[in-house]
């Protein structure tokens, strides 16, 4: 591991340099009074004042629609086309992402990984490197601490930049594929001993013990307080949609007799659709049964299954609810309850 | 709002409703929906400006109809107009839902049919300035224009469906995104599925959107949606000369017609 | 004219009392008129939902004729009418979403205007060559963006 | 798996001139689901039906698609051949290859290629066709006729003849209607009431027929052959069981200077009465808006004098459910009142009247004893001016139309005061002469020719009194429009004919529709002129438009005899192209939220609210339902619907859909 600085104009042009490779940029943006990531080609554009992005960069890894398979009926035969094997090769750069971000990207790399394993997921994760920035700035929306992460946290980032004093950031970079890209800019970078960056992070406090928690909901799923907490929710897909590690999807078949595609698109448990059966029946028919479909899926189901939350703490969900669905508030409200 | 607080205790004490829905504090400075069903929880009613969501979105929700009718729901003129037309369309009864609003310095409920029609009639939806200056916007473009301006704006949706869920008029049990048989509206947010889901949406509401801006305000990637049910709903006004939400036994604009309906762009 | 050589893909959506008869008399007419049309049967206007429009457009149609019977000719009385409504709104917000609406001929063929249907199918088809193979539709198809999109 | 087999027919050379038909049954033979594909010459004569018989057998054929002339030309043939093969008919779609392809283009691959698209169109559609079978409505047989005037009476009369039941309704206390109140009949000149009264009386005692006078009809319900209206039998005051008809209380009765309706106001009658000698029923009702006991509480005079004690003041109105299969409206018409013509001074002066005030005068039975004496001081007129077209055809009174009888009944009523005063002089101011109709116009020239009516073709600006005369300014546009004045001694006006009050509401009721004068609406203008948009309810007479006799009676006959055709089915049996509400399984029930959109939307009130109930009867929702009885099946409420819970079979969304698409696969 080795350590930088580097200041804020030199950042630019590191990441200028990087587009001059070649290399796809995704940066946060801004559009409508809000910020995203996007490809871009400007470093000019790129937003370095937020908290979060509205929506977390796991379309990079796993994209809203996803064409699994093409076919076609010629005269003489069916032609089926695994997409999987014409990906694009392209090496791809995201900056800005949150250590949370970061360390959901490795988690949805690993969900993926799961047998059978998703080549599209796997191809793009080879080919991403993260350039996240540690949180100097937190909201009352944030409890990544609450589930073992942290503002400064290194996991899954390739490069780790930290804000620090006189508009400079301190770099670690993290990995092999970090490295390669700070080689090729080494002139841009200042060599640096490693410092204690706590001083620079944001507080983020840990009232929430995630464990705790995990336990209680063993025992919670007929507890009345979700029809409770839930009366409120409205059943859209936002939370799940803008949630960097939610990761179910439907698969949709476009097409006719003569060709077609099969697609891969994301999909939410708070839609009421998503359990429901041919015959009418649905074993979630209520809106309570779906809120609580999510929490106990990130924070009971996964813990007992793969040791893991469902949950970075990342904030999005709740500051993208319409309706103030606060995940934080809801699993402190559980934790008096249960 | 000790007059809100007020009435809302009085109407749960002599038991006149169920339910009280109205605004509350929500986390970070925000208000939230709040259901009140006891008198003495009355006092979690707030009412300012941040009160800008259309709560008549939860009549229809079967959590809320499970807890039963009459429910006085605390109300902004669209969300007045959303109840009246929701009646129209026979979701419910006048004397099933209470609204309680604010007529001139005063916070009251509408008990009957005529007050509120009457209500709704005479309290026109007003739109924030942004919304109005982007209509203007909208309208000064070519079609070519247009047209980029929705790909571009479009392009960010991923269709969660939070502008369904948030309008108090997709009440749909099933949505026509989710028939398949036939696939009328591609599902996945691909160009053409995002064009088909907003086009559908605005004409399904046409002649039937208030114009709350509720869907806008809920698109979490600030996709300044209700623009298009608005424009729908401008058509119905002005070449149909149907309002919508001020009758409360008037069929949809597009449930009925005039024999002298426009007819100029037709062979 | 660029686009002279270019054929345009038309479907015609017609209820079967007026315009689907009319069709049937340019025929025993013998009127000739252009062969880019493809014509579907409805019971009546009202049946035609705008769905199918739309499809007929995502799918390739470059144009597509609705036409039914004249106000008050409506063999079930008012499903015309009911139609015309529906098109003034669909056709406005079509426009607002950048879709040009001359794409969409909209005409009363009754069952005596044979003549008048070849007419209106020669008029959409010089309207239609006009302005071109249905670019907006073609531009969403291509741009399924199946890549990362931007957001 | 779909078997469909594809049948190209050559019609002769008509479609293998410009299509080449092998090619296209060879390449319709690729198309999946296409099992077999074949062309032949003539695909409609007995060996060309044979080969598709012969086919749905040997493939097993799961759907036909026949690729030949217009469906609306021989689809119920090749329909009919599946059917005999045992395939269900609504599995067989036709392609139109002919009118719609190689009649209209010229040989070329184009043309070939568009067959080839109409057929693949047509074979997505049939995959998606399912069997349907023809929808059978129990049929009550019983008619309601609303209105006993004389298109009512003859309707009810021959509805009852051909041996169904009837029930007769009429508003006023005696059937008879306006024919009841005319002298004499166009172009005959014989007695209204001598041709009326027998048909009356057979009405009154037919076996089959059921009259309820002084009743009204407050709803309807039902649909089809399953009507049940709802009777108002307004309370007479009288036990008709008891009552003899004797009159006696109609002497007792001291209020006795009440205008007469039957006379138009020219006439009085008593408080409790009988509206004309032959009424029938000939028993009296109180008018209790007069009368003086339910106006004081005081009197009972006529109780006191009737000799079958048969009066009873504390009859109440009573309620009467029926059910009928059908419904014959025939409410007749109504003249304009006296606000109408200020111009004309009609309600000013007492010798301005209209043309039924004018029968009056002149009929036998009339409050003069038939002696032509004006209202004001019983004079004989010796110059009387007729205005016609008073009202009619007058955009700016807001009615276009023509009251059709008025030419013909001015011509009579000139002739009749001609007969009754021969020295005096009558004027007829006129726009046009219309006088189609069976010695129509022969009476017309008569009125002129040999009762020397004067005829002034203009129109009449203004009347105003001067000397006791009535001045009549008008102008006679054959000389030049030079102005016409006529000192006349009485003026009649032939009032344009309007929807009789309460039409709107009576349409509302019965659910049909009305025109903007409120006259009811015929389902179709030519082709369908006694039928309403309401299956099985039918128009008769001038609540349609104003009518003459013979067509309000040849109308009621036609109206009649729909009716018996109707009922001369043991079930009614409909096409099965209707709407459908989806059903799912609990707990969703349907997929419909019950806007009923469509229900405001459908053309024939097909659609109804359905509850949908626990077993122990707790409401669940309330969902549209079609009642496949009244649907016609347009479709404008599936294209309506904003969750698809309606479908329309036979052009069923899927199938629909399949057709567009597949012109693009």
């Amino acid at each position: 591991m080795t350590y930088y600085t580097i200041s804020h104009n030199n950042l630019l042009e590191f990441l200028k340099s990087i587009r001059a490779q070649g290399k796809k940029l995704i940066a946060p943006q801004q559009r409508e009074q809000k910020i995203f990531f996007m490809e871009t080609d400007d470093v000019s554009s790129i937003v370095f004042d937020y908290i979060q992005t509205s929506i977390s960069p796991k379309d990079i890894l796993f994209p809203r629609v996803e064409p699994l398979i093409t076919y076609e009926l010629t005269a003489d035969a069916l032609q089926v086309n695994d997409r999987a094997e014409q990906l694009p090769s392209i090496s791809t750069v995201l900056f800005g992402a949150r250590p949370c971000d970061a360390v959901a990207l490795t988690m949805l790399e690993k969900f993926f990984a799961e047998e059978p394993g998703d080549p599209f997921v796997e191809k793009r994760a080879k080919q991403l490197t993260v350039i996240s920035v540690s949180c100097s700035k937190a909201d009352s929306y944030c409890f990544c601490t609450s589930v073992g992460v942290s503002p400064g946290d290194t996991r899954g980032s390739d490069i780790l930049l930290t804000p620090c004093e006189n508009n400079e950031y301190y770099v670690e970079v993290l990995t092999e594929k970090g490295n390669d890209l700070v080689q090729k800019s080494q002139n841009l970078f200042n060599k640096s001993e490693k410092k204690e960056k706590e001083k620079y992070l944001a507080n983020v406090s840990s009232d929430i013990p995630a464990e705790e928690i995990s336990k209680r909901l063993e025992n919670a799923f007929n507890n009345p307080l979700w029809n409770e907490a839930s009366l409120r929710c409205i059943g859209c897909g936002t939370c799940a949609y803008v949630c960097p590690l939610c990761s179910c999807f439907d698969i949709e078949d476009e097409g006719t007799q003569k060709c077609g595609t099969r697609l891969r698109c994301w999909d939410s448990c708070g839609f009421a659709l998503f359990t429901m059966h041919t015959s009418g029946h649905n074993p979630r028919r209520t809106q309570s049964e779906r809120w609580r479909q999510r929490v106990l899926h990130k924070f009971s189901y996964l813990p007992q299954r793969v040791q893991v939350f469902g949950c970075v703490g990342c904030g999005r969900c709740s500051r993208a609810c319409p309706v103030d669905m606060n995940l934080k508030e809801q699993l402190q409200l559980i934790k008096e309850a249960l | 709002m000790n007059q809100l607080n007020q009435i809302a205790k009085e109407l749960l004490t002599s038991q006149k409703v169920k339910l009280v829905i109205g605004y509350g504090e929500g986390t970070d400075g925000r208000v939230r929906p709040v259901f009140v069903r006891k008198s003495e929880d009355a006092s979690q009613l707030i009412w300012d400006d941040r009160c800008r969501q259309n709560l008549a979105v939860y009549l229809n929700k079967t959590e809320i109809r499970e807890i039963g009718f009459p429910i006085a729901i605390v109300s902004l003129p669209a969300t007045v107009r959303s109840i009246v037309q929701l009646i129209a369309e026979h979701q419910f009864q006048v004397e099933d839902v209470i609204p309680i609003v604010q007529e001139g310095a005063n916070v009251t409920t509408i008990e009957n049919k005529e007050r509120l029609e009457q209500y709704a009639a005479a309290n026109p939806v007003v739109f924030p300035p942004f919304v109005v200056e982007e209509i203007e916007n909208i309208r000064n473009k070519s079609v070519e224009e247009r047209f980029e301006y929705w790909q571009e704006e479009l392009s960010r949706c991923f269709k969660c469906y939070a502008c369904r869920a948030a309008c108090p008029l997709c009440y749909c049990e099933r949505c026509i995104t989710d028939v398949n048989t036939p696939q009328w509206v591609c599902v996945p947010p691909h160009a053409i599925g995002t064009f088909e889901w907003h086009m559908n949406r605005a004409m399904h509401l046409a002649g039937r959107c208030v114009e709350c801006g509720s869907c806008t305000i809920a698109c979490p990637v600030g996709i300044p949606i209700g623009l298009l049910t608005m424009e729908a709903t401008r058509i119905a006004r002005e070449e149909l000369g149907y309002e919508p939400g001020i009758k409360c036994d008037v069929p949809a604009a597009l449930a009925t017609f005039r024999p002298d309906d426009k007819e100029s762009f037709i062979l | 004219m660029e686009n002279e050589s270019f054929e345009p893909k038309i479907v015609a959506f017609v209820c079967n009392w007026c315009t689907y008869a009319g069709a049937d008399l340019t025929g025993t007419s013998r009127i000739k008129y252009a062969t880019n049309v493809r014509i579907i049967r409805f019971p009546c206007t009202g049946r035609i939902d705008y769905n199918l429009i739309l499809k007929a457009f995502e799918r390739g149609a470059d144009g597509v004729i609705v036409s039914g019977c004249h106000p008050n000719d409506c063999h079930y009385t008012s499903g015309n009418f009911h139609a015309r409504r529906r098109w003034i709104v669909f056709r406005g917000l079509l426009e607002y979403m950048g879709i040009d609406p001359r794409r969409i001929i909209f005409s009363w063929v009754s069952a005596a205007e044979g003549a008048k249907w070849a007419d209106v199918v020669n008029r959409a088809v010089t309207e239609v060559r006009q302005l071109g193979p249905a670019k907006e539709f073609n531009e969403m198809r291509k741009s399924q963006a199946f890549e990362f999109r931007s957001v | 798996m779909s078997r469909i087999g594809v049948f190209v027919c050559h019609c002769g050379e008509n479609i293998a001139a410009t299509v080449d038909c092998e090619k296209v049954a060879k390449t319709c033979a690729k198309i999946p689901g296409v099992v077999y594909s074949v062309d032949y010459k003539y695909m409609c004569s007995d060996p060309g039906q044979n080969l598709i018989r012969e086919a749905i057998k040997e493939k097993k054929l799961t759907g036909v698609v026949v690729a030949a002339c217009s469906p609306r030309m021989h689809e119920p043939t090749f329909r009919r051949a599946c059917a005999e093969a045992g395939l269900n008919p609504y599995l067989c779609e036709m392609a139109n290859i002919r009118e719609q392809c190689s009649w209209v283009h010229p040989k070329s691959k184009a043309t070939t290629q568009k067959a080839i698209d109409i057929i693949s169109t047509l074979v997505a559609k049939v995959k998606r066709n399912r069997a349907l079978f023809p929808i059978q409505v129990p049929v009550t047989k019983t008619a309601l006729v609303i209105g006993g005037g004389i298109a009512g009476i003859q309707a009810a009369l021959d509805i009852a003849n051909s041996g169904h039941k009837v029930v007769l309704v009429e508003r006023e206390p005696s059937i008879g209607g306006h024919m009841a109140q005319l002298s004499e009949t166009f172009p005959t000149l014989d007695c209204s009431q001598c041709i009326l009264t027998p048909r009356m009386v057979e009405v009154a005692q037919h076996p089959n027929i059921t009259l309820y006078s002084y009743s009204e009809v407050e709803s309807l319900s039902g649909f089809i052959g399953n009507f049940t209206a709802r009777i108002r039998k307004k309370a007479k005051s009288i036990d008709e069981k008891l009552c003899t008809g004797c009159g006696e209380c109609m002497n007792a009765c001291p209020i006795k200077k009440n205008p007469s309706e039957f006379n138009m106001g020219l006439g009085t009658r008593p408080a409790i009465y009988i509206p004309f000698p032959q009424a029938i029923p000939n028993k009296p009702v109180i008018d209790r808006e007069r009368c003086t006991y339910f106006r004081t509480g005081k009197c009972r005079f006529c109780e006191t004098k009737c000799p079958a004690q048969a009066i009873r003041f504390d009859q109440k109105d009573e309620l009467i459910d029926i059910q009928v299969g059908a419904v014959v409206v025939a409410t007749g018409f109504n003249v304009v009142g006296t606000s109408f013509f200020p111009e004309y001074g009609y309600g000013k002066y007492k010798d301005v009247i209209t043309g039924l005030q004018f029968e009056r005068l002149l009929s036998a039975s009339g409050p003069t004893l038939g002696e032509l004496k004006r209202p004001s001081d019983g004079s004989t007129p010796k110059k009387i001016a007729f205005i016609a077209c008073a009202g009619s055809r007058d955009p700016a009174k807001g009615i276009e139309y023509c009251s059709k009888i008025c030419c013909m009944y001015t011509a009579k009523h000139a002739m009749l005061y001609k007969h009754k005063v021969p020295d005096g002089d009558a004027y007829v101011f006129y726009m046009d002469i219309r006088a189609g109709g069976k010695g129509y116009d022969e009476f017309v020239r008569r009125a002129i020719e040999e009762d020397h009516v004067n005829y002034i073709r203009g129109r009449v600006s203004r009347i105003y009194e001067r000397n006791g005369k009535l001045i009549v300014c008008g102008a006679d546009t054959l000389l030049g429009a030079e102005p016409v004045e006529i000192e006349a001694d009485m003026v009649v006006l032939a009032t344009a004919g309007i929807a009789n009050q309460g039409a709107e509401e009576l349409a509302q009721s019965l659910h049909i529709s009305y025109d903007h004068h409120q006259f009811f609406a015929e389902a179709h203008p030519k082709l369908r002129p006694v039928e309403t948009n309401t299956a099985g309810i039918f128009l008769a007479g001038a609540c349609q438009s104003p009518k003459d006799i013979p067509d309000s009676v040849s109308q009621a006959s036609a109206a009649a005899s729909k009716v018996s055709t109707l009922f001369s089915q043991k079930e009614l049996t409909r096409e099965p192209v209707v709407a459908v509400i989806n059903r799912t399984a609990p707990p969703v029930y349907s997929t419909c939220v019950g806007c009923f959109m469509c229900q405001s939307a459908c053309p024939f009130n097909a659609i109804e609210r359905e509850e949908i109930r626990t077993r122990d009867g707790k409401l669940i929702k309330t969902v549209a339902r079609v009642n496949p009885g009244l649907c016609q099946g347009c479709g404008t409420c599936v294209a309506l619907c904003r969750s698809k819970s309606i479908d329309l079979q036979g052009f069923s969304n899927e199938q629909v859909y399949a057709e567009v698409t597949e012109l693009f696969a």
